[in-house]
């Protein structure tokens, strides 16, 4: 009973709280409502027995995407700033008067809630009790070099589709690469708590990425939840005003941002000349391949994730280093 | 290519020797004339020589064709039977007068590779046209030739020439979307398209003969657009702006000649003469055809405009196939599909020779033609063969058409048709012999009109040999096709071949 | 029967309150709101009703293919908020402009 | 019910009161400073109390030293930002509530 | 030689473009050649997997060895096969035009994108696991948006936005349908869902969810707002892929999907779907006739084309191998001549510096190759004789004509004729000499070819129809049960 009560207030404040989120007036006050949703998510993630999740949420969900959106919004506070008018920096052109007539509202309302009470009719009317695929997974679990069943999942059943994962993160920073840098912005001097703070948490951050990453075999935890612990500690340092050296960084950030889908292409090449057969791990060395992926996918999604932090946060590009000729 | 045992590959030869030619010289540079020009003339001499042995071959019994699978259950045929010869014939001898003509009309002006490069396809198309065994491949070349004749309607590049092709386009097009209907939808029915003497229908439950009569006004409507059938006609007189080769061509030959030779081809090979007589849809064409004829003649009347008041003249002569066509009769059919080659013969003539006191003296107006016969004596004796053809005064092939058509009239029953030839033909006098007594009659000007900025000065010269030439051999062709009408080799004797096995099968 | 229902249908809210915001509102940071929301919608469907297999063993599959949507969720918001600032940058402003910028 | 189940409940009652007044004060507070206070009152001793209770049900040392690790980088987190949200509130000019 | 043919071509056109996009970001200097390469691979590899499917019929390889439902299969019949064809061919002429397009500094940013991209369709075309083809349809989408951007111009920028939240909108309704489907069949393995759905509500919900949110993706009208403004305003190539291959991407996924799930059930659906495609027609070419810029006019063609291709489900009632056939032909056709249009439009930008139509200025003369190759796609788009264009409408029309469909057939002939107007629009102008003369840039003759190429290919493909339903044949002979059907020509 108690218990039902707390997932139905889980349930409505989640819905409360993206409704505030997506409607509040100032813009700052929506994105930090949109990371107190992401928290109340992780829980919902928790309630549903879901702790891989819960983490990925809480680290990815909520703070990275978060950090993000603070980030965007401040650059954009000093864009508009700067570029139109000297109107605040916050409320951004705050909640413009939503468009379409009373009328064309009124359809899409009455559309959505339609809409709404269908989905929920085809999801009650789903039978209450189906296993889905956890047989199979259960089945094969001690073939697949791993003890947690979601990395298994992840990194073994269903390896292909992490393979392609990594290729989307990639891209993301191509992406974000390809639109050039931002106008220069002048560097803020960083107040000393801040830096302390970063030069303290730093080295928590990648202990704690890296006990991630080792437990994830066995336990919730793995390559994604590590990644971006550690692309957190990257975001922190950045935010204390840490760069690192252009030229030096060239090689090394390349190498590293793919390492992770250069490791999956490897290994896919050398399943097919080996076995035949594309990303079939031997079962005695499967433990030892997952964890090998994995450590170099949190290497690249750690990196891929800073560095989508910075090129949103602030003009630098050249950390990116783009290979350009002059 | 399955079926391409024996003898399938003259008429790909035919359709290859304009289309070889064409894409080479589309790769030429402008100032390469000497080798454009012995392309040219090669492929068309080759056409004329694939030509003569395939009609050698046929007049022997021969049969040739050439199968290739292209849709499914459908194939690209092309097949030289006696009628598509006929007009393959026409077609070749026409295509080398008038890349003649073309070679020296076209002397020193721009982009003469593009202009003879879509010429010859333009020619590869009607031979296409000509030669296609069913109904599809007949709709693929017969719409190939509307693409490849409007770069040579827009070939001088103003606005007006644009605005022209614009209209063109709108009729054939739309003209063409109409037959793609018909023509599925008579796959939808029937499930083959072949041209076969009889037709492919004559089988067919009573139940479609709705439909058909659908699908038959569909198909003459789109066939009808390119053949200027009233109301459908109103791309011809705005078509006039192109070089003058090319509304000879478009005139005589390939356009309007391919929608009236697609009228005959729906008419016999499709729907079969008789069947199309019993579901009653010839009367109508007959009745159709009779407008177009009078209507084109009264309003040829009207213009001043010596290209334009030709191309009214195309109208109303075009129909003469038509009619001799819906007139259900072995003798009708004589007239009318002679009169396939007797006017393209007639009408080219009066096009080269438009085109030669355009060229040389600068006249575009019937009213600037005064004495214009003393200048140009042999151009303007051509002229008058050719208009008297188009009257129909003896000797002249265009008597030997009007004469059968009326024959055929009669020996069909329908009598109506003898006051509309008579009358077309007075109206064909009404306009064509005061040229006629301006030119011969009258006194020249002290000077003639400015002449184009290319113009170029030909002294005491009637006019350049290559354009000399071309009118008065078709005249001459014109004059023989009439006054020989009886031997073997005339046009009439095949046709009447032609009716013969479509009437007496 | 568990608490996979509840969480199913407070997902399907989810996914369209974010598709009501994604069409009213102009600003683009809204809309890149709006689609995180629905994405935790579609997200909370996919993990709640894999609780249907019980108390104890759960269906792995859809944890793992929400975890992957994460991670796609994270590159698509941070391509977009980029694409956002560049063209607050050149425009001045973060809404999408009219139909075709000329 | 052992007796560290009663001490447990008890550590998570007066946890959850300082969590409640915390909230309250986030709420009914007039400025960020003021707001900032009872945030971090709550974080800090209300959290505190809640990892006590917890680390008494702890089935290992090892479990318990996790939590106490948690409570000591909530309350190094919590200190930091607090202070950054009032040094930035400060340079933005935001006035101390006064009376 | 059977060695060859062991070879798993399959994973191979993956595994391939990956690696070589990796590799550009390695070595950004490398990014042309990697890129060029990786493409001519591309092609080899799609040749054997084709040859594989013509020998050993269809082709599936279970990734990790451990198969559906558990594993993810790699899956290629015909239909996969025509469309992985059209994806290597086309974005190998593309390739070729692009190499001389972009200038350094922009080459090194299009390559990774273009190659990651590239490895997406054709995980895509090759994927039999509607959740794998979430997560490929999402790599399409980020990496189709992150090239239209490629510019930086405010207007591609504006195009890109739009663009992104479009697909990804559609990608999350198409997730919710999987997750529907998912936890109504315990599977995401196509086949295996086939063999379990029934039509209760989940599976019409995660239809209809499913449906809008490809048709969005596809662009189908009206959920088309985003296509003109996207695709006309990323560089030419850009556009050349959108058009012709991004877009199908989508569709090839909902046409799977109605073959293979919903095809039983959902006839009324499939009448709106053709509904929405006959107004696609009209309305897309209503707004390209009333376009003054060539890129416009060639995008708001691309959605009234996109409408042929919906046309299918009202009439797939003819037999599944049939539509399938009919489909991929069009889509085909579509591709080869839409890519050698915008390429095209991409020449005549650079010559002129602009896309006013009015402005072409005997461009025919000029640029008589590009002309030529904008001609002859067109001719396709028209769908007059001979071409490909002409093939597809001749099937659908026939396929409408027999099932007593008079509207379908009428709005594609109107379609038809809209579509002439349009382009002749174009070549009329390029014919013309403008009032005021313009100056030009030489244009690489590589770029001139590469258009061409592509036009010529979309009139060859009209001889090959026979080819293509052969092919589409080759998985029919294995589902015996509709073998009846198939046309054998």
């Amino acid at each position: 009973m108690l218990q039902w009560a707390f997932d139905t207030m889980l349930g409505f404040g989640l819905l409360w709280l993206a409704w505030r989120a997506l409607n509040s007036s100032d813009l700052f006050k929506a994105i930090v409502l949109f990371i107190a949703f992401g928290l109340l998510m992780a829980l919902a993630w928790v309630r549903l027995n879901a702790p891989d999740v819960a983490l990925a949420e809480a680290a990815i969900g909520a703070g990275l995407t978060g950090a993000l959106l603070l980030a965007a919004l401040a650059r954009l506070g000093a864009m508009t700033d700067q570029n139109v008018s000297g109107a605040s920096a916050y409320p951004v052109p705050s909640a413009q008067p939503p468009a379409g007539s009373h009328f064309s509202r009124g359809l899409l309302i009455l559309l959505l809630s339609a809409s709404v009470a269908g989905m929920a009719y085809a999801i009650w009317s789903l039978p209450s009790y189906a296993t889905g695929l956890s047989m199979d997974v259960a089945a094969h679990l001690d073939d697949s070099g791993v003890g947690n069943p979601v990395t298994a999942v992840l990194l073994n059943f269903r390896g292909y589709d992490t393979m392609l994962e990594m290729m989307v993160l990639l891209l993301a920073v191509l992406g974000v690469w390809s639109l050039g840098g931002l106008q220069q912005q002048p560097e803020k001097p960083v107040a000393a708590v801040l830096e302390t703070l970063s030069r303290f948490l730093t080295p928590v951050f990648i202990l704690a990425a890296a006990y991630l990453l080792w437990v994830g075999a066995d336990a919730p935890g793995g390559a994604f939840q590590a990644g971006s612990v550690l692309g957190a500690a990257g975001v922190l340092l950045l935010l204390s005003g840490w760069r690192p050296r252009v030229r030096l960084m060239q090689w090394p950030l390349r190498l590293a941002l793919t390492a992770g889908a250069g490791a999956f292409i490897l290994l896919g090449l050398l399943t097919l000349l080996l076995e035949k057969q594309f990303l079939t791990y031997p079962v005695a060395q499967a433990g030892r391949m997952i964890l090998l992926l994995e450590s170099l996918a949190t290497v690249s999604i750690a990196v891929t994730l800073a560095i989508l932090f910075l090129s949103v946060s602030s003009g630098h590009k050249e950390k990116s280093g783009k290979g350009e000729k002059k | 290519m399955d079926g391409m045992s024996g003898n399938a590959w003259l008429p790909l030869m035919v359709v290859a020797s304009a289309l070889l030619p064409g894409l080479i010289i589309f790769g030429l540079p402008e100032e390469k004339v000497r080798l454009r020009t012995v392309l040219n003339l090669s492929g068309a001499f080759a056409k004329i020589f694939f030509t003569g042995w395939m009609l050698w071959g046929v007049y022997h019994g021969n049969s040739y064709e050439m199968r290739m699978a292209f849709l499914p259950g459908l194939d690209l045929v092309l097949r030289a039977d006696s009628l598509s010869l006929l007009f393959i014939a026409l077609s070749s001898v026409l295509w080398l007068l008038t890349t003649v003509y073309a070679i020296g009309y076209l002397e020193n002006s721009p982009h003469r590779s593009r202009f003879f490069g879509f010429f010859s396809l333009c020619v590869t198309s009607t031979s296409g046209v000509a030669m296609s065994g069913n109904l599809i491949t007949f709709l693929l070349f017969y719409e190939l030739l509307t693409l490849v004749t409007y770069p040579l309607v827009v070939h001088r590049g103003t606005e007006a020439a644009r605005r022209a092709g614009q209209i063109y386009l709108t009729y054939t097009i739309s003209g063409g979307a109409l037959l793609l209907l018909g023509v599925v939808w008579l796959y939808a029915i029937t499930g083959t398209l072949e041209f076969s003497p009889q037709g492919i229908l004559y089988h067919l439950d009573t139940t479609y003969h709705p439909a058909l009569i659908a699908i038959f006004v569909l198909l003459i409507a789109g066939l009808g657009v390119k053949a200027a059938l009233v109301p459908l006609h109103g791309w011809l007189p705005e078509a006039m702006v192109a070089p003058a080769p090319v509304s000879a061509l478009l005139h005589a030959v390939a356009v309007v000649k391919a929608g009236a030779f697609g009228i005959v081809r729906v008419v016999y090979d499709i729907y079969g003469i008789d069947f199309a007589a019993e579901l009653g849809v010839t009367g109508p064409l007959a009745m159709l055809a009779a407008v177009t004829i009078l209507y084109g003649s009264l309003r040829a009347l009207a213009q001043d405009n010596l290209k334009r008041r030709l191309a009214f003249s195309t109208v109303s002569q075009v129909s003469y196939i038509t009619l001799g066509v819906a007139i259900v009769g072995p003798l009708a059919t004589i007239g009318g599909v002679v009169h396939l080659v007797h006017q393209g013969l007639m009408k080219i003539t009066l096009f080269f020779c438009a085109g030669n006191l355009a060229e040389t003296l600068g006249i575009h107006k019937v009213r600037e033609m005064n004495g214009v016969g003393r200048r140009m004596p042999w151009t303007m004796a051509a002229f008058t063969l050719g208009a008297f053809g188009m009257i129909g005064v003896p000797p002249v092939a265009g008597f030997i058409s009007k004469w059968y058509l009326g024959l055929g009239a009669l020996e069909a029953g329908e009598p109506w048709v003898i006051p509309v030839l008579i009358g077309s033909s007075l109206l064909n006098a009404a306009y064509f012999l005061p040229i006629l007594h301006r030119a011969w009659f009258r006194d020249p000007p002290d000077s003639w009109p400015v002449m184009r900025d290319t113009a170029r000065d030909f002294g005491d010269k009637e006019t350049a040999w290559a354009l000399l030439l071309p009118p008065v051999i078709t005249a001459l062709l014109a004059l023989f096709a009439g006054l020989l009408a009886s031997t073997w080799f005339s046009p009439l004797e095949w046709v009447q071949l032609i009716a013969q096995r479509a009437f007496y099968h | 029967m568990t608490n996979a229902f509840l969480y199913a249908l407070a997902g399907s809210g989810l996914f369209v309150l974010g598709l009501h915001a994604l069409v009213m509102h102009a600003h683009v940071l809204r809309k890149i709101l709006a689609i995180n929301v629905m994405g935790s919608g579609v997200f909370l469907i996919l993990v709640a009703l894999a609780r249907r297999s019980g108390e104890t063993t759960t269906d792995p599959v859809p944890h793992a293919m929400v975890i992957t949507g994460i991670v796609v969720a994270v590159s698509a918001t941070a391509l977009a908020l980029a694409l956002m600032l560049k063209l607050a940058e050149k425009s001045g402003q973060a809404v999408l402009p009219d139909k075709h910028g000329d | 019910m052992t007796a560290a189940d009663y001490v447990t409940a008890c550590l998570f009652i007066l946890g959850g009161i300082f969590f409640f007044a915390g909230t309250a004060g986030l709420l009914r507070f007039p400025d960020v400073y003021t707001r900032l206070h009872a945030l971090t009152k709550a974080d800090n001793v209300g959290l505190g109390l809640i990892v006590a209770g917890l680390a008494l049900q702890a089935e290992s040392w090892l479990a318990a030293g996790k939590l106490l690790l948690i409570w000591l980088l909530v309350l190094f987190a919590g200190a930091c930002v607090a202070h950054l949200v009032a040094r930035r509130a400060l340079r933005k000019g935001t006035r101390i509530w006064t009376e | 030689m059977s060695s060859l043919l062991a070879i798993d071509w399959g994973v191979i056109a993956i595994l391939l473009p990956l690696a070589g996009g990796t590799a550009c970001v390695l070595w950004p200097a490398l990014s042309k050649p990697a890129g060029l390469i990786s493409v001519t691979g591309v092609v080899l590899a799609i040749a054997g997997l084709g040859w594989r499917i013509m020998e050993n019929g269809i082709y599936r390889h279970a990734v990790g060895g451990w198969g559906a439902p558990l594993g993810i299969d790699l899956f290629a019949d015909g239909l996969s096969l025509i469309m992985l064809i059209m994806t290597a061919l086309v974005g190998l002429g593309i390739s070729f035009y692009a190499r001389r397009y972009f200038s350094p500094r922009d080459a090194v940013r299009f390559w990774p994108i273009w190659l990651f991209l590239l490895a997406a369709l054709n995980a895509l075309f090759l994927s039999a696991d509607i959740f794998n083809l979430y997560v490929t349809l999402e790599m399409t989408g980020l990496a189709a948006v992150a090239l239209t951007a490629l510019t930086g111009r405010i207007d591609a920028l504006g195009g890109a936005m739009r663009y992104l939240l479009a697909t990804l909108l559609g990608s999350l309704a198409y997730l919710l349908g999987v997750a529907l489907l998912y936890h109504d069949a315990g599977s995401v393995d196509i086949a295996t869902l086939a063999q379990r759905i029934q039509p209760n509500a989940a599976v019409w919900t995660a239809l209809g969810l499913m449906s809008a949110g490809l048709a969005l993706k596809t662009a189908l009208f009206p959920l088309s707002f985003w296509l003109p403004p996207a695709h006309a305003s990323a560089p030419a190539p850009v556009s050349a892929l959108l058009s012709a291959l991004v877009v199908k991407a989508s569709f090839y996924i909902l046409l799977r999907l109605w073959l293979e799930l919903f095809g039983d059930f959902a006839q009324g659906a499939s009448m709106l779907l053709g509904l929405l495609g006959a107004a696609a027609i009209l309305w897309g070419s209503l707004q390209a006739l009333r376009q003054t810029r060539i890129k416009l006019l060639v995008a708001y063609s691309t959605v009234a084309q996109i409408g042929y291709l919906f046309l299918i489900y009202p009439l797939a009632s003819a037999g599944n191998g049939i539509a399938a056939g009919m489909a991929a032909y069009l889509a085909f056709s579509h591709a080869l001549a839409k890519s050698a249009m915008f390429l095209a439009a991409g020449n005549l930008m650079l010559f002129g510096g602009h896309d006013r139509i009015a402005d072409l200025d005997r461009a025919v003369q000029r640029l008589p190759l590009t002309v030529a190759a904008f001609a002859l796609a067109g001719v396709s788009i028209m769908g007059l004789p001979p071409s490909s264009g002409f093939v597809g409408k001749w099937l659908l029309l026939d396929a409408a004509m027999s099932q007593g469909r008079w509207d379908l057939a009428v709005v594609m002939i109107i379609g038809g004729l809209l579509a002439a107007g349009y382009i002749f629009k174009v070549l009329g102008y390029a014919f013309t000499q403008a009032e005021v003369p313009h100056d030009a840039r030489a244009v690489p003759a590589g770029m001139e070819w590469a258009a061409l190429l592509l036009a010529i290919g979309a009139i060859l493909l009209g001889f090959m129809a026979s080819e293509i339903f052969a092919l589409i044949a080759v998985d029919l002979v294995v589902n015996a049960d509709e073998a009846g059907t198939v046309w054998t020509a």
